[in-house]
Parts: C-alpha cells; sequence; structure tokens
C-alpha cells in the first residue's frame, strides 16, 4: 500500500546531514513511499510548525530528526491525538515516550567514549596533552560528545584537555582554531586532538600541516561522523580514527513503521544504530568511495 | 477614512487573502480551521515580537537584538524557575522587567551618545545571547504544573485544531499596539520621529524619552515573546530563535512598514505575519522542494511581496507628485 | 515705546561659539509685550542662532534670559513651548509624513480620555487655517501641499503654541503679498493680545509695514537697537551693513543683442505645466512671473529635465536636443539653481569647497578629477566675488547661514561657465547688499553674453534685470511683457487679471 | 585630503588597535613573535592578518555602500556562492584561473541585482539585500548539491592558504586590493561623488552627477569583494562549504566600517579606517581564542569589547573629551575637534 511520510530535517548545516537526507529519500524512494520533505533552516519554531501542518495533511507517518531535545510535547501529542505514528531521528527528545513510535538514534554520549577509549589505549599510558574542538556550543552533540570522552579518559591521569574551544562544527573554524591552539601551546606541545565531528578535524589537520607539522604522527587525530573526507585522511595517514555515525537512519525507521502500519508490531522504544570505529587498520579507500555517492 | 497612506495596508490584507486562496485552492486541506489555529499558535512570538519591531521601524530605527532576546528570556526562566522556588508569573514580571530595561539602555545608547541603532542592538544581540550562554549552555526543561495550566488553556475545533492561550496573547499584543501606535500622544511621538528626528526635535518632540520607550518597548515585547516561546517549547535553549529579528523585520516590511520610517501600521505586520506564516505552511504541503530551494523559495517569495508594497508605494506616491510638481529624485 | 515696562523677554549678553565663528559675540536683545520687533542683519549675521539660542535648540556658551524677569533656561524646544515661546524656524521644519492636522497639534493634540481626539484635531486645524485662508484638507499628508501652505501651517502651529512670545524666522520668504498681508494681520491680532513678536526677515519694507522697533546684528554683534517710527530706511541698510548701499542705480539693461540660443516649443507635462513656448537669446535675462502654484518652478524643472516632459521640442543652437535628466541638460550647458535650496540644492556634509565644485566635477565625469590647484582657484574666486561669509572653505556648507548657502549653489553653477542659466528664486532668502550684488551679477553675465531664464517673486527685482517678462497662471503662459511695458504694475495687473478678460484679449 | 588630516581621520582607529593588540599581548605574552616555519612566516600577528582577509575584503566594498546611505546584507550568501562557484568549477576540471575569473563573474552579478534593486527598484538597501543574503546560500547549496565540495587544484588552494616570499597569501590580496581601492576613490573624483549622493541625492542628480550608474557600481564592487573573500575562503579549507562559509560575515564587516568612523548615515568615508577597523575585530577574536575561556564565554566578551570601543568613538564622547581638552573654545580651524561637533 502508499503511504505518504511527513520527514521534517533541521536544515543542511553540514555534509552528514545532507548525506542524511539523502539517504532518507531514498530509503523511502526504495520502499515506495511518497516523502513530504520539510527543511527548518535549524529553527525548531520551524519543525514545529511542520509537524503541526503534517498532521493537518494527515500524513501516515512523520519522521523528525529533532533539533534540540525538549520542547515537543504539545504538538507530539497533537500528532498521538490524530493517531499519527512519529519516528525520532538520530536524536531523542525528553518527553513522555508514549508521546512517540520509537527513536532510531545513536548514543552521543557513548560516540564520544568510543573516541575516549581509542585514545586512552592508543597512549597506553604515556603522557599527552590534548586539545578539543567542541561543535556549536549548546547543542546537544557538542555536550554529549565531550561528556562521553571526558568520561572515558577519566582516571587516566596521563591524558589531560589542556584546551577546548568551539569550531562550530565547520571546517574552516576547525582550522582557525586550531591555528590558535598551535600558537598557544606550541604545536610540538601537542600530542592529540579530539574533534567533535570530522569537518573540524579535517580543517585542523590543514592548519597543522601549515604549522611544518604531521597531522596523525606528530599530532594524533580522532573525531566524530565517518564522512568521506575523514576516510581518506585516515587512509593518507593524516588522520588516525573516526566514529561512523551512519547517515541511514531512516532505514530502520521505515522498517519499524512499515510493521507497525501492516501488523501493529510495536517496535522497542530505541533503535540503537551502531558507533563503530573506523582506523587505519579498515580500508579506507574503498569505504571513502562508496560513502562519496552519498551526498556528503 | 482612507488615505493613500492606508493603501499599503489594504494591499496586505488583500494580498494575504489572495495567496491564502490560491494555497487553498491547491490543498483543500488547508482551509481547515486547524491550519488558521496553526498560523496563530506556531506564529504568537514572532507576532509579539514584530509588534515591537514595528513601533522602532515606525521611529526609523531597528532593533537587532530582539531574537537573542528571546532566546535569553527562555534559558533565564527556565534557570530560575529550575533553581528556585519563584513562582513563573513573578518569574515572568522580573523577566519583562529586565529585558524592557535591557531595551531602554540600549534606546539611551542611541539617544544621548548618538550612536546608530543598527550597530547599538547588533551589540546588544551579541550581549543577550552571550548571557543566555553563560546561564547555561544546553537546553533546560521547564516542567512547573503553572506552565501545564497555562498550556490547557485552549479552545479545541471539531477538526482538531488548537486555538491556543499564546495565540490569543499576540492577538490582545496587536490591538494594544494599535490602539497606542494610531491613538496615543506616545504612538504620534513615534511617527515624528520616523519623519525626522531633527525636525521633531525642534518641533518639541521629547525625543530622548520617546527613543528609550521604543526600544524599552521592544525589549520588552521581546521578553513576552521570550515567554510566550518557553509556553510554546516548555523549555529555555541558548540557541533559540537565531535570526529571528530578520524575519520579524521582513514582516514588518512585508506588512507595508517603510523601513525609512514615518509611514505604517502595526495591523499591517499583523498580515505581514500571516503572510510568512502561510509560505512555511505552504512549503511543508508542498513538501518537494529541496533545502537550497527552501531557501531560495523564501527569499523569492519575500521579493515578490517587496516588489507589490512598492509598486503601490510608488503609484500612490507617483499621483501626489504631479499634484504637487516638487522635484523628488525619481 | 516706555520701557519702564518690564519686558515680556530679556536676553543678556548672550554669546555663541562654534568652532571656526563667534556666531554671537555678547548679544542683547529686549522685547516687550504687545510690541513687534525685527531682527535685522545680513546674512550671517547671527539671527539665526540668536533665535536658537534663546529656544534650546542650542546651548548658549554665556549669558541669561529672562521671561517677564523671571530667569529661564530652556534646554529643549519643547521647554520653550512650555514657557509660551512659539517658534518658526528659519527652513519649514514639519514633518511631511503626518498630517496637516497632527503636524499643527503635535504634542498637544485634543485628547479623550487616554486617546488623541482625531476628529476633533482635524476640525479644528480646519478652522484654524481658514483664518491663514488656506483651505486645505487637514487629514492629509502634509507632503502633498506645497512649500507656500506648509510655510503657512509653520507658522499657524508657532502661533497656537505661543502664549506669551511669537518667533518668526524669515517666514515670508516663501509667500505671496496676499499671504504675507493675511500673516500680518494674524500678527496684529497677537499684538492687541499684547504679546511679543519678532520678526526676522530681508524685506526692508515688511519690517517698516508692521515693525515697532528693531534690533540690528552685524557679525554677531548688536550694532543697535532702533525704534523704526522715527528711523529711515537708509538709516538702518547703513547699520546693517556699516556702510552705504551703493544707491540702487538701474544701469539700461544691455539690449538682447546675441542671436537665438535656445528654443522652447510646447513644452509641457499634465498637472504640472501647460503649452510653454520660448525663444531665448543669448545675453537675454527673460523674467517669470506668477503667483505660488503659478508653476515657475515646474517650468525651470521641466526645462531643465529634472522633471521629465510629455512632449515639447528644444532646439539649442539650431539642433534640437532631447534632455532626458539633469545630466543632458548640464551636458548642454545649462544650468539650475533650485527654489528648495536645502532638500535640492546644498550637500550638507560635504565642505563648501566641494559644494562649489561639485557640478563641475559632475560634468567632467569621475574619471577626470579637477586638479586641487584649480578647485582652490574657483572656490577662492567665488568666494570673493559673491563674497560668501564662512569660516573656512572646509566647513560643511550646512553650516553657512541660509543666505550664503545660497551664494554658494550660484558659485556652484557659476564654475561650469554655463551658457544659459536658471535660477529659481535666486534671491529668497537673502540680505539687501547681497540682494543688489546679486542683481548687479545678473546684470554682468548677461553682458557676457549668458541667457538667464529667472522665476522670482518679486517684481521690483524682475523689472530690474529683465529684457523680458513672462507671466504664468495657473500653469499656464498668460502675457509676455517686452521692454517699456515691464513695470510691476504691469506685471500685477497680468498676474492678477481675469482669464475671460485674458481671453477676450 | 592632507596628509596630517588623513593622520588625524584614522588615529582612533590606530589608538584603539594598538591597546586590543596590547591585550592580547596580556593573555599572551609572545604574541608578536613571529617566525619562519616550513617557509611561511608563523605568528599570532600574522593569524591576525591572515585571518582578517576575508572581512577586511568586504569592508571595501560595505564601505563604499554604507558612504551612499546603502547596507548590503548579502555579502555573506554572495561569499558562499562565490566559493560554491570556483569549487564546482575546477571540479569540473577548469583552470583555477578560468574558477576564480567565473567566481569573480558571479560575485558581480550578485552586485549588479543588488545595486538594481537598490538604484532603479528604489527599494531599501536592507530589504534588498535581505532578499539575496536568504535566497544566496541556497542558491551556493544549489551549486554543491548541499555537500561540502572539496577540491585539491593546487592553483585554486594557493589563493586561500599558500604564501608569497613567506606571506600568507590572502594578507597580500586584502592589502593590495584595499590599497588599490582606497588610492583609486581618492585620485578619481569617485569618493567625493559617492559621498555626495550619500549626503544628498536629490541635490547630486540635479548637479548633474549620475547617481543610479555610482550605486550600482559600488554594490557591484561590494559583491566582487566578497566575490574574492569567498573565493579565499573556500581555497583556505580546499572546499566549498555553501552552508557556513561567510555566515553572519555581512555583521562583521559592518562593524567593521563602523569602528572605522564611518557613519551609517552616509557620506563621508575612509576605507583605510575601515580597514583597520577589520583587523580591530579580528584581534578581539584572537584575544577571545587564546584567552583559553571557555568557549559560552566568547559572545558576551566580544560584545563587551565591542561597546566599548563604539562608546569610546561616539562621536558624543569624542566631543566630550575635545570640551575637556580645550578648555575655552578657541576659534581656529585648526583646533577643530577630531569628530566635528554635532548639531541639535
Ligand atoms: N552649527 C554651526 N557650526 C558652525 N558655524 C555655524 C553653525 N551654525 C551657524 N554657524 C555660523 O554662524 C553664523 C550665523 O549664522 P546664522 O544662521 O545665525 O545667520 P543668519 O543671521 O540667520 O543668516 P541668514 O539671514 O542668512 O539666515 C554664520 O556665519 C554661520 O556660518
Ligand atoms: N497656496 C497654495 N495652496 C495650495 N497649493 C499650493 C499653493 N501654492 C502652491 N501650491 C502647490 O505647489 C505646487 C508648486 O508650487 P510652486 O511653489 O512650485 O509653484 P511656483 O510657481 O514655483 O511658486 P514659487 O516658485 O513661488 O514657489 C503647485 O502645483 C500647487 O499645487
Ligand atoms: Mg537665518
Ligand atoms: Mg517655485
Amino acid at each position: 500500500q502508499d503511504m505518504t511520510i511527513g520527514f521534517s530535517q533541521i536544515g543542511s548545516e553540514s555534509g552528514w546531514r545532507a548525506a542524511e537526507t539523502t539517504v532518507t529519500k531514498q530509503q523511502a524512494e526504495a520502499r515506495g513511499i511518497t516523502l513530504k520533505f520539510a527543511d527548518a533552516q535549524q529553527k525548531q519554531e520551524n519543525q514545529i510548525s511542520a509537524l503541526r501542518s503534517f498532521v493537518a495533511q494527515g500524513v501516515d507517518a512523520i519522521l523528525i530528526a529533532p533539533v534540540v531535545a525538549t520542547g515537543w510535547d504539545e504538538v507530539l501529542e497533537e500528532a498521538k491525538e490524530a493517531e499519527i505514528p512519529v519516528v525520532l531521528l538520530d536524536r531523542t527528545v525528553d518527553a513522555p515516550d508514549d508521546l512517540y513510535l520509537t527513536a532510531v538514534t545513536s548514543d552521543l554520549v557513548h560516540e564520544g567514549e568510543v573516541a575516549g577509549r581509542w585514545l586512552v589505549d592508543e597512549q597506553a599510558g604515556a603522557e599527552c596533552r590534548i586539545v578539543e574542538l567542541q561543535g556549536t556550543t549548546g547543542s546537544s552533540p557538542a555536550i554529549d560528545r565531550k561528556a562521553g570522552f571526558e568520561k572515558a579518559i577519566a582516571g587516566n591521569d596521563n591524558l589531560k584537555i589542556v584546551r577546548s574551544q568551539t569550531g562550530d562544527f565547520t571546517r574552516s573554524q576547525g582550522k582557525v582554531v586550531m591555528e590558535s591552539f598551535l600558537k598557544a601551546e606550541g604545536g610540538e606541545n601537542i600530542c592529540a586532538l579530539y574533534a567533535h565531528n570530522d569537518d573540524m578535524a579535517v580543517g585542523a589537520i590543514q592548519a597543522i600541516k601549515e604549522a611544518g607539522l604531521n597531522p596523525g604522527e606528530d599530532i594524533k587525530i580522532v573525531a566524530i561522523d565517518g564522512v568521506p573526507d575523514a576516510h581518506l585522511a585516515i587512509a593518507n595517514g593524516e588522520m588516525n580514527a573516526t566514529i561512523e555515525l551512519t547517515p541511514n537512519m531512516a532505514g530502520p525507521a521505515l522498517d519499524a513503521l512499515m510493521a507497525y502500519k501492516t501488523d501493529g508490531t510495536v517496535p522497542p522504544k530505541w533503535i540503537q544504530t551502531e558507533s563503530r570505529l573506523y582506523t587505519a587498520a579498515d580500508d579506507n579507500q574503498a569505504i571513502y568511495e562508496e560513502k562519496n555517492g552519498l551526498g556528503y | 477614512m482612507i488615505r493613500s497612506t492606508h493603501l499599503p495596508l489594504i494591499v496586505t490584507l488583500a494580498t494575504f487573502v489572495l495567496a491564502y486562496a490560491l494555497c487553498a485552492w491547491q490543498y483543500p486541506s488547508m482551509l481547515s480551521l486547524r491550519v488558521v489555529a496553526n498560523l496563530l499558535t506556531d506564529n504568537a512570538f514572532l507576532g509579539i515580537v514584530a509588534v515591537g519591531m514595528t513601533f522602532v521601524i515606525l521611529s526609523g530605527g531597528i532593533d537587532l537584538s530582539v531574537g537573542s532576546v528571546i532566546a535569553f528570556t527562555g534559558v533565564f526562566l527556565a534557570v530560575v524557575l529550575r533553581d528556585t522556588t519563584l513562582h513563573p508569573l513573578m518569574a515572568f514580571a522580573l523577566v519583562l522587567v529586565i529585558t524592557s530595561a535591557f531595551g531602554a539602555a540600549m534606546g539611551s545608547i542611541i539617544h544621548y551618545l548618538e550612536m546608530p541603532p543598527f550597530i547599538v542592538t547588533l551589540a546588544g544581540m551579541f550581549l543577550a545571547r552571550g548571557a543566555a550562554y553563560v546561564l547555561s549552555t544546553d537546553s533546560v526543561p521547564i516542567t512547573h504544573e503553572f506552565y501545564d495550566a497555562l498550556q490547557q488553556v485552549y479552545w479545541k475545533t471539531a477538526s482538531g485544531g488548537r486555538f491556543r492561550l499564546i495565540g490569543g496573547v499576540m492577538i490582545v499584543t496587536f490591538l494594544v499596539g494599535i490602539m497606542v501606535a494610531h491613538r496615543t500622544r506616545f504612538g504620534q511621538n513615534v511617527y515624528a520621529l520616523g519623519g525626522g528626528s531633527a525636525t521633531s526635535r525642534l518641533m518639541g518632540v521629547p525625543v530622548a524619552s520617546t527613543t528609550i520607550g521604543i526600544y524599552a518597548i521592544s525589549g520588552g515585547l521581546a521578553g513576552l515573546a521570550g515567554i510566550v516561546f518557553s509556553l510554546y517549547t516548555s523549555a529555555g535553549y541558548s540557541l533559540a530563535t537565531v535570526g529571528v529579528e530578520l524575519d520579524a523585520i521582513a514582516a514588518v516590511v512585508i506588512g507595508g512598514t517603510l523601513l525609512t520610517g514615518g509611514f505604517g501600521f502595526v495591523a499591517g505586520t499583523f498580515f505581514g505575519i500571516l503572510i510568512m506564516g502561510l509560505i512555511q505552511t505552504y512549503i511543508v504541503f508542498d513538501g518537494t522542494l529541496s533545502s537550497w530551494w527552501t531557501k531560495i523559495v523564501i527569499g523569492g517569495l519575500l521579493f515578490a511581496f517587496i516588489l507589490l508594497q512598492k509598486g503601490l508605494t510608488w503609484a500612490s506616491t507617483a499621483r501626489r507628485k504631479v499634484a504637487t510638481g516638487f522635484v523628488t529624485p525619481s | 515705546m516706555t520701557d519702564e515696562r518690564r519686558p515680556m523677554l530679556q536676553a543678556k549678553g548672550i554669546s555663541k561659539f562654534f568652532p571656526g565663528t563667534v556666531a554671537l559675540d555678547n548679544v542683547d536683545l529686549t522685547l516687550h509685550g504687545g510690541e513687534i520687533h525685527a531682527l535685522l542683519g545680513e546674512n550671517g549675521a547671527g539671527k539665526s542662532t540668536l533665535i536658537k539660542c534663546l529656544t534650546g535648540v542650542y546651548r548658549r556658551d554665556s549669558g541669561r534670559v529672562l521671561l517677564q524677569g523671571k530667569e529661564v533656561d530652556p534646554t529643549l524646544t519643547h521647554h520653550s513651548q512650555r514657557l509660551g515661546i512659539g517658534t518658526v524656524y528659519q527652513e519649514v521644519n514639519l514633518l511631511p509624513n503626518l498630517t496637516v492636522a497632527e503636524n499643527l497639534y503635535l504634542g498637544r493634540q485634543p485628547m479623550r480620555g487616554p486617546f488623541v481626539d482625531r476628529r476633533r484635531m482635524n476640525t479644528q486645524a480646519r478652522d484654524t487655517l481658514r483664518d491663514y485662508g488656506i483651505q486645505i484638507d487637514p487629514a492629509q499628508p502634509l507632503s502633498t501641499y506645497s512649500v507656500a501652505v506648509q510655510q503657512v501651517v509653520a507658522i499657524a502651529r508657532a502661533v497656537e503654541m505661543s502664549g506669551k512670545v511669537l518667533i518668526l524666522d524669515e517666514p515670508t520668504a516663501s509667500l505671496d503679498h496676499e499671504e504675507v498681508q493675511l500673516l500680518f494681520s494674524v500678527i496684529r491680532r497677537l499684538k492687541d493680545r499684547r504679546l511679543a513678536v519678532v520678526f526676522i526677515t530681508h524685506f526692508l519694507d515688511q519690517v517698516f509695514d508692521i515693525c515697532d522697533s528693531a534690533t540690528v546684528l552685524r557679525n554677531g554683534q548688536v550694532v543697535g537697537r532702533v525704534d523704526l517710527a522715527t528711523t529711515s530706511r537708509n538709516d538702518v541698510i547703513t547699520l546693517m551693513l556699516g556702510r552705504q548701499l551703493a544707491a540702487q542705480v538701474r544701469a539700461p539693461k544691455p539690449k538682447a543683442g546675441g542671436n537665438t540660443l535656445l528654443q522652447i516649443e510646447g513644452l509641457q507635462k499634465t498637472g504640472m505645466l501647460n503649452r510653454f513656448d520660448l525663444s531665448l537669446n543669448e545675453g537675454e535675462v527673460v523674467g517669470l512671473a506668477g503667483l505660488l502654484g503659478s508653476g515657475r518652478t515646474e517650468t525651470a524643472n521641466l526645462i531643465f529635465g529634472a522633471v521629465k516632459a510629455d512632449q515639447g521640442k528644444l532646439t539649442f543652437r539650431g539642433k534640437e536636443i532631447q534632455l532626458r535628466n539633469p545630466r543632458d541638460a548640464v551636458a548642454q550647458g545649462f544650468a539650475l539653481c533650485p527654489e528648495d535650496r536645502k532638500t535640492d540644492g546644498i550637500v550638507g556634509e560635504l565642505s563648501v569647497r566641494d559644494n562649489i565644485i561639485l557640478a563641475l566635477q559632475a560634468r567632467q565625469g569621475w574619471m577626470r578629477k579637477v586638479r586641487r590647484k584649480k578647485i582652490e582657484a574657483i572656490a577662492e574666486h567665488y568666494v570673493r566675488t559673491l563674497d560668501i561669509r564662512l569660516a573656512n572653505l572646509d566647513m560643511p556648507i550646512r553650516l553657512l547661514s541660509g543666505g550664503n548657502q545660497q551664494k554658494a549653489l550660484l558659485a556652484r553653477w557659476l564654475a561650469t561657465d554655463p551658457n544659459f542659466l536658471i535660477l529659481d528664486e535666486p534671491t529668497r532668502g537673502i540680505d539687501i547688499g547681497a540682494h543688489a550684488e546679486i542683481i548687479a551679477l545678473i546684470g554682468r553675465l548677461q553682458q557676457d553674453g549668458m541667457a538667464l531664464l529667472v522665476a522670482s517673486s518679486e517684481m521690483e527685482e524682475l523689472v530690474a534685470y529683465s529684457n523680458r517678462v513672462i507671466v504664468l497662471r495657473d500653469r499656464t503662459q498668460v502675457k509676455e511683457l517686452v521692454g517699456e511695458e515691464i513695470t510691476s504694475d504691469n506685471i500685477i495687473r497680468a498676474i492678477a487679471a481675469d482669464p475671460q478678460v485674458e481671453a477676450a484679449v | 585630503m592632507t596628509r596630517n588630516a588623513f593622520l588625524r581621520r584614522i588615529t582612533p582607529q590606530l589608538i584603539i588597535l594598538a591597546i586590543v593588540l596590547g591585550l592580547n599581548v596580556l593573555v599572551f605574552p609572545d604574541f608578536f613573535d613571529v617566525e619562519m616555519k616550513n617557509g611561511r612566516l608563523f605568528g599570532n600577528l600574522i593569524d591576525v592578518l591572515n585571518r582578517g582577509a576575508p572581512t577586511a575584503l568586504l569592508c571595501l566594498g560595505m564601505t563604499l555602500v554604507i558612504a551612499t546611505k546603502g547596507i548590503d546584507l548579502s555579502v555573506g550568501a554572495v561569499m558562499a556562492i562565490a566559493g560554491a562557484t570556483a569549487a564546482s568549477l575546477v571540479v569540473e576540471g577548469n583552470h583555477w584561473l578560468v574558477a576564480v575569473l567565473g567566481a569573480l563573474s558571479v560575485g558581480a552579478l550578485c552586485g549588479l541585482w543588488n545595486g538594481f534593486l537598490v538604484a532603479f527598484l528604489r527599494i531599501q538597501p536592507i530589504v534588498a539585500t535581505l532578499v539575496l543574503m536568504v535566497a544566496g546560500r541556497g542558491i551556493a547549496q544549489l551549486i554543491t548539491e548541499g555537500t561540502i565540495l572539496t577540491f585539491l587544484d593546487p592553483g585554486l588552494i594557493h589563493l586561500g592558504a599558500g604564501t608569497v616570499l613567506g606571506v600568507p597569501t590572502p594578507v597580500l590580496i586584502w592589502l593590495t586590493l584595499g590599497l588599490f581601492v582606497a588610492v583609486f576613490v581618492r585620485r578619481t573624483a569617485l569618493g567625493m561623488l559617492i559621498e555626495a549622493i550619500g549626503i544628498n541625492e536629490a541635490s547630486s542628480r540635479l548637479a548633474g552627477i549620475n547617481s543610479r550608474v555610482l550605486l550600482v557600481c559600488v554594490y557591484v564592487v561590494s559583491g566582487i569583494g566578497a566575490a574574492i573573500a569567498g573565493v579565499i575562503v573556500a581555497a583556505d579549507i580546499q572546499g566549498a562549504d555553501a552552508n557556513n562559509a561567510g555566515l553572519w560575515l555581512e555583521l562583521d564587516a559592518i562593524l567593521a566600517v563602523v569602528i572605522g568612523g564611518n557613519s551609517l548615515l552616509g557620506g563621508r568615508f575612509s576605507i583605510v579606517a575601515s580597514l583597520l577597523g577589520a583587523m580591530i575585530i579580528q584581534s578581539v577574536n584572537s584575544l577571545i581564542l587564546l584567552s583559553g575561556m571557555p568557549p559560552e564565554f566568547n559572545l558576551i566578551i566580544k560584545a563587551l569589547l565591542i561597546i566599548a570601543i563604539l562608546v569610546i568613538q561616539s562621536p558624543k564622547v569624542g566631543h566630550l573629551l575635545y570640551i575637556l581638552r580645550a578648555s575655552a573654545p578657541q576659534p581656529h580651524p585648526k583646533q577643530l575637534p577630531p569628530l566635528k561637533e554635532n548639531l541639535r
């Protein structure tokens, strides 16, 4: 049967976001679902009104990638009342969980931990002064990934974060801030960089090169998302590790929805996507090739 | 009595009706009361700041700080209600005082230091957002039975749409705004400033108090909008409502108020808001626009509406030019 | 006048410095209730500045102001308004975006409860303005009406404001004879209500017509306070200028010798000007006479291309030319000194120097900048020949006094040495000294073979320099006076003449 | 204008710049150290010059636009468009010069559009440019299809990340262009004519100035400046980030112009002062980065610093200082206050 699903996307602020949008559209198409797409330009108010419009339109189901965790109760209630199942993508909300069908997300804190643990193992007790490139101040990935990483390195007093500044999740800011880190600390005194996303890491890599150091060797680099350029950097030995955040949240979500629609099977409240660690051990070149098509 | 100056207002109204008709014709389900209710609810906070912005723009100024002030208000309320036992109403009063004072401060700087509003309020924008960050970076949910109570205040239509309290607040704000702008001395002084501050000074308009008053109102309404927004999302978030000032300005302009000041109507802004909301709704109903096309289309429609306004003001002034034969730059 | 009565307003030792100028130097002014007092002086003497110091527009640097013996110190105009001092400042200072009524009552609107009572405001406004002889809809935006009307509204507003003192800074500059008479009757009424009235103007006959006494300023200092009943016109002039005014010898005008320069046929634009024809010879001065709103300014603007005409054929030196905008006109060697100095003339923030070379530079195009030496030369030259009073050439032109601004604008156009110069009210707001100079100047330009078209409201002036006078009425060319016919009476008759009679002729 | 008049004009900016740099030294003692690292000058000062490039380039056009009583909100979006254009062109395998030319012409086109709206349709500049500000990013993303368009063309990259004799290319670019424009507008009559239309367009028109063409020109200049900035930013990170390139940078540019002591009401302007303004802003940013404060304080620090700077600069305060200095006002033009007295 043909379904109409509304998809409220945050925006297109990063390559990863663009990829998620592309994948979602592909997944919907593959299942013969008509997808109504609404880009919220990074504004929660737009997402809320988009949801309301979807409800008013009477779609069969709603996918939403919430820009922030809070503030969804009211509109979700309206959806529930109109008996439209809602599935959350890549971020949960703190609303009573009977208001949505399920949430397909990674665990942001966990991602941070993975990154942290990787560094702990990598250093194996050796002294290491870490600099951190945070995401956009106040955004939940920035907060959780920071928390996770700190949790993981806690207790290893050979590792300590000496500087932490926001790079707004963007390449250029990543580069600018890394430059100032290099000046302020002196490149040789920095042993590792932890970036909240790959874009910033890629920017930082260039800054490190321009400072006459070898990214990946002089300064170890771990970041999160697993965008193609990161894999390429790893392949070129300029970066050490990235934790993949799959852009394919829609696949599982749509499966759950179809199942629910057809024979009412209620999915678990949380479908966690794998946060896989990629290092030089993997064939990054190949991954790069394959991912490049996804509109990162 | 209809004056040539009423024209823009009428046009905006006509445009809205026409646009809505077109939308409804393409997507009949847009004709439901539910959509109307949504328009009011979802644009409540924007409408309220837009009223303040109208006053500012009528006086020939501009206020870029409102978006940040809304965010600050939200965070402030959330933090206060989380960390203290203060009753929300008290918190509301407190925050309204703070934001009005903030506006008044900007107004004083603008007047006494003779600095351009654009810059002063730009600094204000950084300051308010910065203050929000300092209060709390991550988003703070507001859980207070009083909030739940307020959120339960609505009139439910048959179609399931809800006319919520905040929509009502917006409408009341507009009504008050209209009265103040067009029926009080203060309102007249606002228009006078828009006509030329040097001249109004010579004519004995209390420029200082008026300027300060205007920005205080704008700040205060931004505070009110912040309260409404916190009711709307029952949370405070320092990254919220980025760039809302531009939406507000756009709404005011579409509503037929001239950015050069002196000409326009608060009521026009109301329809400006509805038109903006309509654009959003239409795009969602359409649902085929990619992220980038969304931006392009919004820009395009904005342009279309401005052009329409332009055409009409031009038509009316052209008639006047013939009547008096004064040389005005064409 | 018996001076033991306590004066209504008394200013003692007022001084005002501006960077580069001493605008007022220890000036005294005494006004009595029921007295109409003239404030006289050349352009730049400090009249407007004195007014602005009295009414709190400027902070004075020293001196005291006593209102009915009590020391007052208005720091804002609405203070002085509350004190009962109503003022019309030199340039029309009203708000074009508000309605006439709103302008009239701004700050003291009739209220119903907390709200402005618009209906009452409008009716009151209509009645008030009727006393000044204009019948207009006060609910329309002020910008709908002409300078004249706006001036009248400004005066009305000031009168309404003034409980004790009324100050009028060159209110009659853009008014017609009738309107002036109306104004005077109002002023006399106020005089009977024992108000003190300050009247600034450069029209001496108006001064002698209505004023009782006068204070004369020169270069910011009081050079005399005279009782007009017992003073002769020439004494006043001498006092103002500090020299005898070269007796207004009317040198026999040079005959319009040269061959045809410009031919205008059927120039017209609906709502502005009906068919206008004119053939102009080199070295000829043609005057444009008419009442306010008769379309002189429109004519000037249409010829200059400032406003695009619906139709009309211009032949310049034998070949037809198209003027789509002022640039084309300037390119042809046309020049226009506009009527409204403030909005169409000066570029306020720019230095006097830049203002003077602006037109020349514009014609040369932005690539070829006029050489600094040449700029200096030109500026110096005109400041000297036109005797423009300024602190230095670098001061923003907006700081010049009204009359000096006018001269600077004249300089701007003479610098382009045009072969056809249009002057719209060239002597508006100019002191007698300068007035004579400008008339003389027109004569000289004419001798140099320049053709001039001069729109003016002053008959004597037109008579003085015109070879021909074209009379406009209701935007139509109704009569042309040549040679000996040109007398004030004839012009006035032509202006006043009843259309029917015209038609019969 | 004469040399010492020029110096007098830019003194406030120089002083403020000195102060802010001083603060930088406070938080980071060897701020002024500059060394050679693998063939490029390396040091905070260089960074300030280098990172200030985009703002500086935007300033050029913005100053002229503001001098005409206008404002250009679209520059940030234009940067994105230009970057995207250049990137997509090299990715398609064109020579990098072609790409740059392409980007510049796109920028010029955007300027033309803005200029047309302002000069011919007579739409108020803020709104007119708001349109492109909103739609522009969309257009940019349309070109890159939302992805970050990465490229490896050395020629293009050199413009953003390369060095000439150790000096980062962007620094050279903005210094040369800045100097060129600053001199050009004064050697020709352009500057004066622009000021004239900014102050009183009606009069200028009657004086025979072709105001419309001039208006369009300044917006085109602004567009081109933005385009260059966009190319540099893209080249710097070897990729066109349509969504983030130049985001909110228009505000920095406007701030810089105002810090440069130019009035938003149009009229007299000084390019050099604006460029100094850009450097002041960049020094403030570097101060924030070096201070090592947690990021949530960034904005508030920036806001407070900027407010302080603006207040110091405001004509009123300037005049007060003047009065304090000159006890009794002397009527000598030489002693004119640096910031001329404001009429009330
Ligand atoms: N704000 C100012 N700054 C500097 N100089 C000024 C300022 N205002 C006026 N002046 C100077 O003060 C002198 C007096 O100017 P004022 O306008 O009072 O002359 P006026 O008597 O009104 O002349 P007019 O009859 O032409 O109006 C003039 O020389 C003028 O240049
Ligand atoms: N007393 C008046 N009442 C109403 N409208 C007027 C009056 N005087 C002028 N106007 C309007 O002003 C317009 C132009 O007046 P303007 O002053 O340009 O005419 P003018 O012949 O140039 O007179 P002047 O040059 O003496 O001002 C006219 O079209 C007329 O409609
Ligand atoms: Mg005067
Ligand atoms: Mg006239």
